[in-house]
């Protein structure tokens, strides 16, 4: 296992202390419970948006914390949901009186965490909602199984109704902003190779020189199919087919188009990856009047990438362009 | 050899599960690889190690106080799938052993009989979704059958019970958690989880043991 | 080798298509020569700025190209300095009538190339100016020798110079500015693994489990020195202590600390890093007043880390500040 | 077999030396791995296959503007180190050519050794500084010394000169370029500049060899 850390049990609190090393002015860390709150938190009479998960995503969900964003984060360990009373505290912490909404990415750990989180704060007073995030069309949907995956999609539904919350939207609307952000972006990822969990100290899973595997999540797990190596715009392909064919996608709406390294795919890999996606958007008559390439959502030092298309609207648009000032994302500001 | 376990036994008890789950780290770090994300074997090591040190620092008057510092600790320290669905079952136990200062073989079917129910309330798992339901289930029904036998002898057929239960998920399809993303590749392989549950029941039928 | 491309020789233009696809309105590439140029280019009475490289350390150095940046970058073949013609073109497109930088990272090719450009441009009636990038520490400087290479100060001085160029600064100052930035900044490298050169097919070399590769640049080179793996706190200190150790800086000094991932690590690793190159810049006295985390000059996916300050004076830190948006760092607009 | 070169000759030189660079890509890229960044192999073949089409679409009339040409084109495809240098050889080799309608071995080598002078001038290299200088200064003073030969002969020499310094090159510490940066460590390999540099020169004494 090559990694620049220090000892597995010590990566997240470590990586914590850098973030509040580096970004004093917009973000302060806690400890015990663990989260990162925005450096002006609460905001008097804003909806607080709290996100938390397993950490070795970065900047996911940290990073996402500042102005026009989250309100705060609560970083688990590896690839592992933050404990309620993270996520307590992270709400108390930024309830600036307007209710807090948690946006949580749907794996049984993380929404069980958060419920529990739920049930807690509004036993103390505290009104919160939350919307479940599950966008990985790599699952198929069932009502008998966990369902699928929140992943990517969580940083589009984050900046945008961070952008709400932060217009002064009351808690229903963003709430349910958050839910048509969901309902209207689909994800698909691939990966060239496994990842190693600090802890496991190998990796989830081998991948020979010449295959890939198609339908990964974000967590170093296997994804749905193993496959020979294929060339960048045969995998666009590969993760575009399946995300277009999955509902709402017309031809002639307009689309946000996300095109996400995996942690150790450089960005020229992502640009020749989105040259292609863009093309197919294109041939299926979709718009893309918004877009995002680089490395957003990860999976350590995973190599791959991953698909995202949500359909907008005004408000999606509006609040994806207003200004936002955090550590990975930032504009307007 | 006892007929019940008071605070010092079941304390006794939740040490050697954070003994034998920090020696049993890698295995389920292992088996929680092929199907899952790698983290069961380190989560569950350090919320029991957790869980330990509470106890030690602070030794709980009676077993329900016990059982909810547990749960407490657990939600608290462990986190994914894990931490909220064993916190809730050692929480729901609380909730029957209230009032009794030593829990016998019938206490504990009727604690970890709520325990149960509270994890598939919560995780909505049924028996052959492939998750630690199909180690505790049997393992409760293991218990209630023997509750009228000596204690160490109705948890040592609640631990067997368990392991049963345990191997019967190697060929299942996951249905609930992560492993359900594997869809048939999922089959062939031991559930983490469950796995956890039967090293938790074999250390509380080695304490009974004596 | 594993790439998410479709073949070796199509990977830069392919990029850049996907950049042009991506950033309608920050950026315009060109072919036949290539050159990436900002959208409003020439900007009338304003300074232009041209750099260029190599592919494969990307974001540099198109994702800076745009306002309070780069006017223009040329890419060469991945490692490969452009060519001259590249370099003419591009001065000519963004020539508003205020002169041309020239920023050059010190390579034998570069530097030869940007020369011959430079010689061209000026018979074609052009002012030019060059400033050549030498931060490298790793690199004994030698009059005998090619010098020390030019590596992740070039991201700072392109952001800085951006800044004064958009302020209207004059050439002379500008080029002034950018020597200084040049005169104080100080870089060191590291790599966990070595990255494939696509046509090559292989990596450029190879590590055991159990090395690392202390000194090297961003072109897949080996280093100076091969050692055994260490904690994540050590290699800050053996990048830190070399960068320190070289003039000019002292205690009291005002720095920016630049952590910078080399393509395939990913940014938990590179704040881990941050923490502790913080903590060792503050022990020696220097005040970390500005810094950057992230992967903005990259060797294609090799894992590893740079570190670079750069000592600030007042100049430096209003144009680091200044509004800047390029598809790579925006901020302020 | 001939005394002197023509157009005809020099294109058929250059086409050569586009099928000797393609064919030895590989390996040029491979010395420039060790040492260097892993291109220079690619840089050549691509500025000699792109110097080949030229010349096969346009037809130079004279040694002089096939050389220009070949500069031109050199500089404007091949990039790195190596673009400029060897452009500038034949930039320089296009001014002492001019006015001559075929090229005989004095010629050639007052044409190679101003071609020799601009890439000292161009990147400040001094012999056994472990550059393609240290393969083609050799060759320069053998095309001289036996300038009276037959043409074949003294190219034949030149080419020996050549892959003698090219060999040369293994044992040196590397001064100038990339390989400068590995200090010690440059010691023990050839160096891919000075590879390519025979390659050439060998290419046109098989020319000349017919
Ligand atoms: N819905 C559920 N109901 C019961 N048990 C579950 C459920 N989902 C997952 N599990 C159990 O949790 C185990 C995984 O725990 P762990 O690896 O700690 O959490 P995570 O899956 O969040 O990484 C599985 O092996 C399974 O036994
Ligand atoms: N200053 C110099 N003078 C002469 N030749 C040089 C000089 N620097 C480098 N070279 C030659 O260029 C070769 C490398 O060329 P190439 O790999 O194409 O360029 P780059 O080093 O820019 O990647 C070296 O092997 C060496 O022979
Ligand atoms: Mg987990
Ligand atoms: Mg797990
Ligand atoms: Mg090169
Ligand atoms: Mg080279």
């Amino acid at each position: 296992m090559k990694k620049l850390i220090n000892a597995p049990e010590a990566v997240v609190a470590e990586a914590l202390a850098g973030m509040a090393a580096a970004h004093p002015g917009l973000i302060r860390v806690q400890t015990d419970p663990a989260f990162v709150v925005r450096a002006d938190a609460p905001v008097r009479g804003k909806v607080g948006l709290v996100s938390g998960g397993g950490s070795g995503h970065e900047p996911m969900h940290g990073g996402f914390v500042g102005r026009g964003m989250l309100d705060a984060a609560c970083p688990g360990a590896v690839f592992t949901s933050p404990t309620p009373d993270q996520m307590l505290a992270a709400a108390k912490a930024v309830d600036g009186g307007a209710g807090i909404l948690f946006i949580v990415k749907n794996y049984t750990g993380d929404v069980m965490n958060f419920e529990m989180a739920a049930e807690l704060a509004a036993a103390e007073g505290l009104t919160v909602d939350s919307v479940v995030i599950d966008d990985d069309v790599a699952v198929k949907d069932s009502l008998y199984t966990a369902g699928r995956r929140g992943v990517a999609t969580t940083v589009l539904a984050e900046k945008i109704c961070g952008g709400a919350a932060e217009a002064g939207q009351p808690l229903a609307a963003v709430a349910d902003l958050c839910r048509r952000v969901n309902a209207n972006g689909r994800s698909m990822g691939m990966a060239l190779t496994a990842c190693t969990v600090p802890h496991a100290g190998k990796p989830s899973f081998t991948l020979a020189d010449d295959e890939m595997e198609i339908g990964i999540g974000i967590h170093g797990e296997p994804g749905r199919r193993r496959v020979p190596l294929e060339p960048a715009d045969r995998v666009a392909e590969m993760l575009m087919e399946p995300v277009i064919e999955d509902l709402p996608f017309g031809a002639g709406d307009e689309v946000l188009l996300f095109v996400n390294g995996m942690g150790g795919t450089p960005l020229i890999e992502l640009y020749v990856l989105y040259r292609k996606a863009h093309e197919i958007a294109e041939r299926h008559g979709l718009k893309v009047v918004r877009n995002l390439v680089g490395s957003y959502i990860t999976s350590l030092e995973m190599a791959g990438a991953s698909i995202t298309l949500l359909r907008l609207d005004a408000d999606m648009i509006r609040y994806w362009d207003a200004p936002v000032l955090t550590p990975a994302l930032r504009w307007g500001a | 050899m006892t007929d019940s376990l008071d605070v010092a036994a079941l304390t006794a008890w939740l040490d050697r599960a954070a003994a034998v789950l920090e020696r049993e780290k890698a295995r389920l770090t292992e088996l929680d690889a092929a199907i899952g994300d790698s983290d069961h074997g380190v989560n569950m090591a350090r919320g029991f190690s957790a869980v330990a040190a509470k106890l030690a620092g602070a030794p709980p008057a009676d077993p329900a106080a016990l059982f909810k510092t547990v749960g407490m600790t657990l939600i608290s320290t462990v986190g994914g799938a894990a931490g909220p669905l064993y916190g809730t079952l050692f929480l729901q136990a609380a909730g029957k052993a209230t009032g009794k200062p030593t829990l016998d073989a019938p206490a504990l079917a009727e604690c970890l009989k709520a325990g149960l129910a509270g994890i598939v309330q919560r995780g909505k798992a049924e028996p052959g979704d492939k998750t630690m339901v199909d180690a505790l289930g049997p393992a409760v029904a293991a218990l209630d059958a023997a509750a009228g036998a000596p204690l160490p002898q109705a948890l040592a057929a609640a631990a067997a019970a368990a392991e049963a239960g345990m191997a019967a998920t190697i060929p299942l399809v996951a249905r609930k958690g992560r492993a359900s993303y594997l869809g048939e590749r999922s089959a062939g392989h031991q559930d983490p989880g469950a796995t956890s549950s039967f090293l938790l029941l074999k250390a509380l039928a080695d304490t009974a043991a004596g």
